[in-house]
């Protein structure tokens, strides 16, 4: 049984990694765990230069959930460069950097910049519902997204995940635009859109009013997402979206994924990642199943 | 400092105020561990309510690492209301200790302040402190923790329906009994941080704020319960930290609250 | 204080209704509690003919809520005019019914027949995900929603609500098209497209592929829309989505319903819609609030 | 018929066989008014599981209020392992009784049969008949019931290991028992209704049995558990039939299954 996953010419270990911005750049849970347990560390989103983020309450609960919107706060690519990549090196995993911006040169910045990085793929955050210059736009749009990709392409010196949004009517139309834009596998969903309100304060329970739903109460709309732009692309997909068990991750899985992200669920558990790509290779083996890909997408 | 989590054995819990529980836990590793100032996640098993409650720690018992936790239940079907229901012999998942906690090797006359909530980190505090303590305590109306308090430094009480002590709040307690200090520890609500801020400044005297913000990981991952910082600090590089890992105690001077 | 709300000229006793599907034609409740204590109720959907509805497994449960594929199964308008508005003609509440189709004539049909019919509101559902032919191309577009609108009207012998789906990218583009399409009122959300796997059976848990996620799970989305859409169109909102208390149902007000219908929770306890608006008087008695309408869409 | 939601005290609870839970309760309603082969809604406290979980009743005490639940924990983090874990004095949600039961006026000579945890039900309704009854049970492996049943009829095993009784399924024990009845009355996996079903065709005589299919209000109002009917339903006004509602007992003749 092998549980190693080639994503765009990539190979990990397993195929596990962690959903951008729930992980930092790792040194966190570090504190918890080797990290080479896991496939790749996606870290938080990185811009060109850094972001304070949003005001506080930047979190709210909600049933089978959370709703963030901390607006992206990023210590900016030159100090990522020096601290985040070299200690993540220190473990036998995938790097995986994910990058927002403001605009695409602030895209293109970033990822020329990082070419010359020892680092092993990028994933493009083209849909974080938080923040306003966030990049909102071309995740929403079939033109501006595919348009980015294509640009983001011209300087990526590693292979180069479109993060999707699923807060958009045709998820497999956005799926099929960035793979037309030239993208090697595609990442998703992103979180879904919410607002919370407090009735007794009568005000939104997030400073940024809005925020990105997540957990597991989003769980049966990423399958969908997933089993859809699956069978709309020839691109890896990587699947995310309530991830909390390793029945979850097998669910993403036969839907259609190559490979998943926990997000949420390292909030509650700083170790269940690992113990997610555990668990895969426990089903597999009582299943028969001899590799990830042969279990990718067979529920049709 | 190593940070575990573990599912602990509930020892004893009683309601000590209306809506104030007190719950001795029986941890692994987590008392052993823990000082004066940090805090616990505490989790729910409830899967309506997955992310951790942080509840600071009230006592510490390393030798039979035991912990005390004193906590608010803030409103029906809310996650501290299932944990009022926790009887002994219960389990409850427990992430800690976590944060920084707070200075106590410190010798100066103290002033050790707690508003409503935050005033069960006091005591531990007021246990850990090897100097003159002068323990000044605010509460809405209904006192709590006093007893426990008063074995570790003189106690001044405010409330502001004015049923015990003075009446007003922890600075007005301070004004009216003609106290002093060299240093503060303080935990509260943020209102009552800023006029001690302001007060430590005026004094020119060194203070220490515990904070609280909204959380989501409690281990400083997910940036969720930052504060400003007065200059860009080193791990952001903005003008931002964290609540939960690099605080939640911060010299006043360091933070914009 | 005045629980009364008017929606599109109808006077309801208070700003509960049920969500169409969830509550029949209220006769299993009416075992629980009088009728006459909800504002409204809202029948599961009407056809011209009846419909068989989806194979089985139709219901699958997730995290924090549910998830459905009946396909609209329906007796029919002939036996629902016979039999069901008499039945709920016999409670003090108003009669909203939902109607379903395949073709815009289908529409039509069904409100041509119920302008004779002694019913109070039409609620036009355009964005069922459920079934193929449940109209789902009306609800993800906003020239067919405004087209389908303009036809329901035209034949409309009651105030018109357009019930919009929450698989979109603009809901507030929706929310626009049907008033200009003439609508009365809205309501929504209605499901958000979902996807359950058996990994041990490795099939679809629901016989349907997908189905319509609904329950706790989904209200910080529905909230999210419902300000949207209230801060969008000057029509009347009917809130719902995940509503399960009186405090759910007052966070829809706040963020811009006239009305709320509470879904999924009536599985879970068959009288708690008329426990929420009682619990709504409750809440308004205790923040001193005189009106639902003073209430409405206050936290901007 | 009334039905009730209310909160019940557990009064024991054991596990009678591998993953198979007897459970009793005290209702404060439901037992009274409930009959064989109808079930109840059970409904957790975890609000990750919110939908109630049919089950069906085994034995009603109705002088006493209580009724025996005896049912199988489906697996790891389940709403039914949740319930496995209920013990004296807990309390738990119950909703009941629901659907319409076995008929219990015949006096034919009977077979009740169930299959696996279709077999529970089986036990209430023995002891509500009147008539010479022939209890056919059949297991994977592992029996449990047996002796209850013992008491209200004969008892005919088949397990499919072949460890009890007649190696194979109900069926093969009531032909190598050489039984015959002139009513059937049935509950367990579809396919061995499906076999029963036929049986009864080709022997003529009449059958009840109860259907199980994924519910989610148990009250008959989201169409969710619906079976294909032989004729266009009254209610439905299609070929469809409420199991929960219409049934969960139907003629075999009225359903296809």
């Amino acid at each position: 049984m092998d549980l190693r996953v080639n994503i765009a010419g990539v190979e990990w270990k397993n195929p596990v990694t962690v959903a951008s911005g729930t992980f930092g750049s790792g040194e966190e849970y570090a504190e918890f765990m080797d990290l080479g347990r896991l496939g790749a560390v996606t870290t938080k989103g990185v811009a060109n230069v850094p972001w304070e983020g949003n005001p506080t309450p930047r979190v709210a609960e909600i049933h089978g959930g959370m709703m963030n919107a901390i607006g992206l706060q990023n210590p900016g690519i030159d100090l990522f460069c020096k601290r985040d990549i070299p200690f993540l090196r220190q473990y036998d995993t995938k790097i995986i950097v994910n990058v927002c911006g403001r605009s695409v040169e602030d895209y293109c910045e970033v990822v020329e910049r990082l070419s010359g990085e020892d680092v092993d793929m990028l994933e493009i955050n083209i849909s974080c519902p938080n923040v306003r210059e966030g990049g909102i736009a071309f995740g929403q749009d079939p033109k501006a997204a595919e348009d980015i990709t294509k640009a983001v392409k011209k300087y990526a010196g590693q292979p180069v995940i479109m993060k999707l949004s699923p807060n958009v009517t045709d998820i497999a139309e956005m799926a099929r635009a960035v793979e037309a834009g030239g993208a090697d596998a595609v990442s998703l969903i992103n979180p879904l859109t919410g607002m919370k309100i407090d009735i007794y304060r009568r005000t939104f329970a997030l400073a940024n009013k809005t925020g990105g739903v997540s957990g597991p109460a989003v769980k049966p709309i990423a399958v969908r997402m997933v089993y859809q732009v699956a069978n709309a692309v020839k691109l890896p997909v990587i699947g995310m979206g309530g991830i909390a068990s390793a029945e979850d991750a097998v669910e993403f899985i036969l839907a259609g994924a190559s490979a998943v992200s926990v997000g949420t669920a390292n909030f509650i558990n700083p170790t269940i990642a690992a113990e997610i790509a555990d668990g895969i290779a426990k089903y597999m083996k009582s299943c028969g199943f001899e590799s990830v890909a042969e279990m990718t997408g067979i529920v049709k | 400092m190593a940070k575990y989590k573990e599912r602990s054995a509930v020892i004893s819990q009683e309601e000590i105020a209306k809506d104030i529980y007190s719950l001795w836990i029986e941890t692994a590793q987590i008392a052993r561990e823990a000082k004066a100032g940090q805090f616990v996640s505490l989790y729910t098993a409830d899967g309506g309510k997955l992310l951790p409650r942080p509840i600071s720690i009230c006592e510490i018992c390393r030798e039979e690492s035991k912990l005390r936790l004193v906590y608010r239940v803030t409103g029906k079907g809310t996650g501290t209301e299932l944990f009022s229901r926790l009887k002994e012999g219960d389990e409850i998942s427990v992430m800690g200790p976590l944060g920084n906690g707070f200075p106590t090797d410190r010798r100066e006359k103290a002033f050790l302040i707690g508003g409503g909530i935050g005033i069960p980190p006091m005591l531990e505090l007021a246990k850990e402190l090897d100097c003159e303590k002068q323990i000044v305590v605010g509460y809405r109306d209904e006192c709590f923790l006093r007893e426990d308090l008063e074995r570790y430094g003189t106690v001044y009480t405010a409330t502001e329906d004015g049923s015990a002590g003075v009446r007003g709040n922890v600075l007005d307690a301070v004004r009216e009994n003609g106290l002093n200090a060299e240093v503060i520890y303080a935990c509260g609500p943020k209102p009552m941080l800023r006029a001690i801020k302001n007060y430590a400044q005026e004094k020119d005297i060194p203070c220490y704020l515990s904070l609280e913000e909204r959380m989501a990981c409690g281990i400083g991952a997910c940036l969720a319960c930052v504060c400003n910082s007065a200059e860009r600090d080193a791990h952001s590089n903005v003008k931002n930290k964290r609540v939960c890992k690099d605080g939640p105690v911060f010299l006043a001077s360091e933070v914009e609250i």
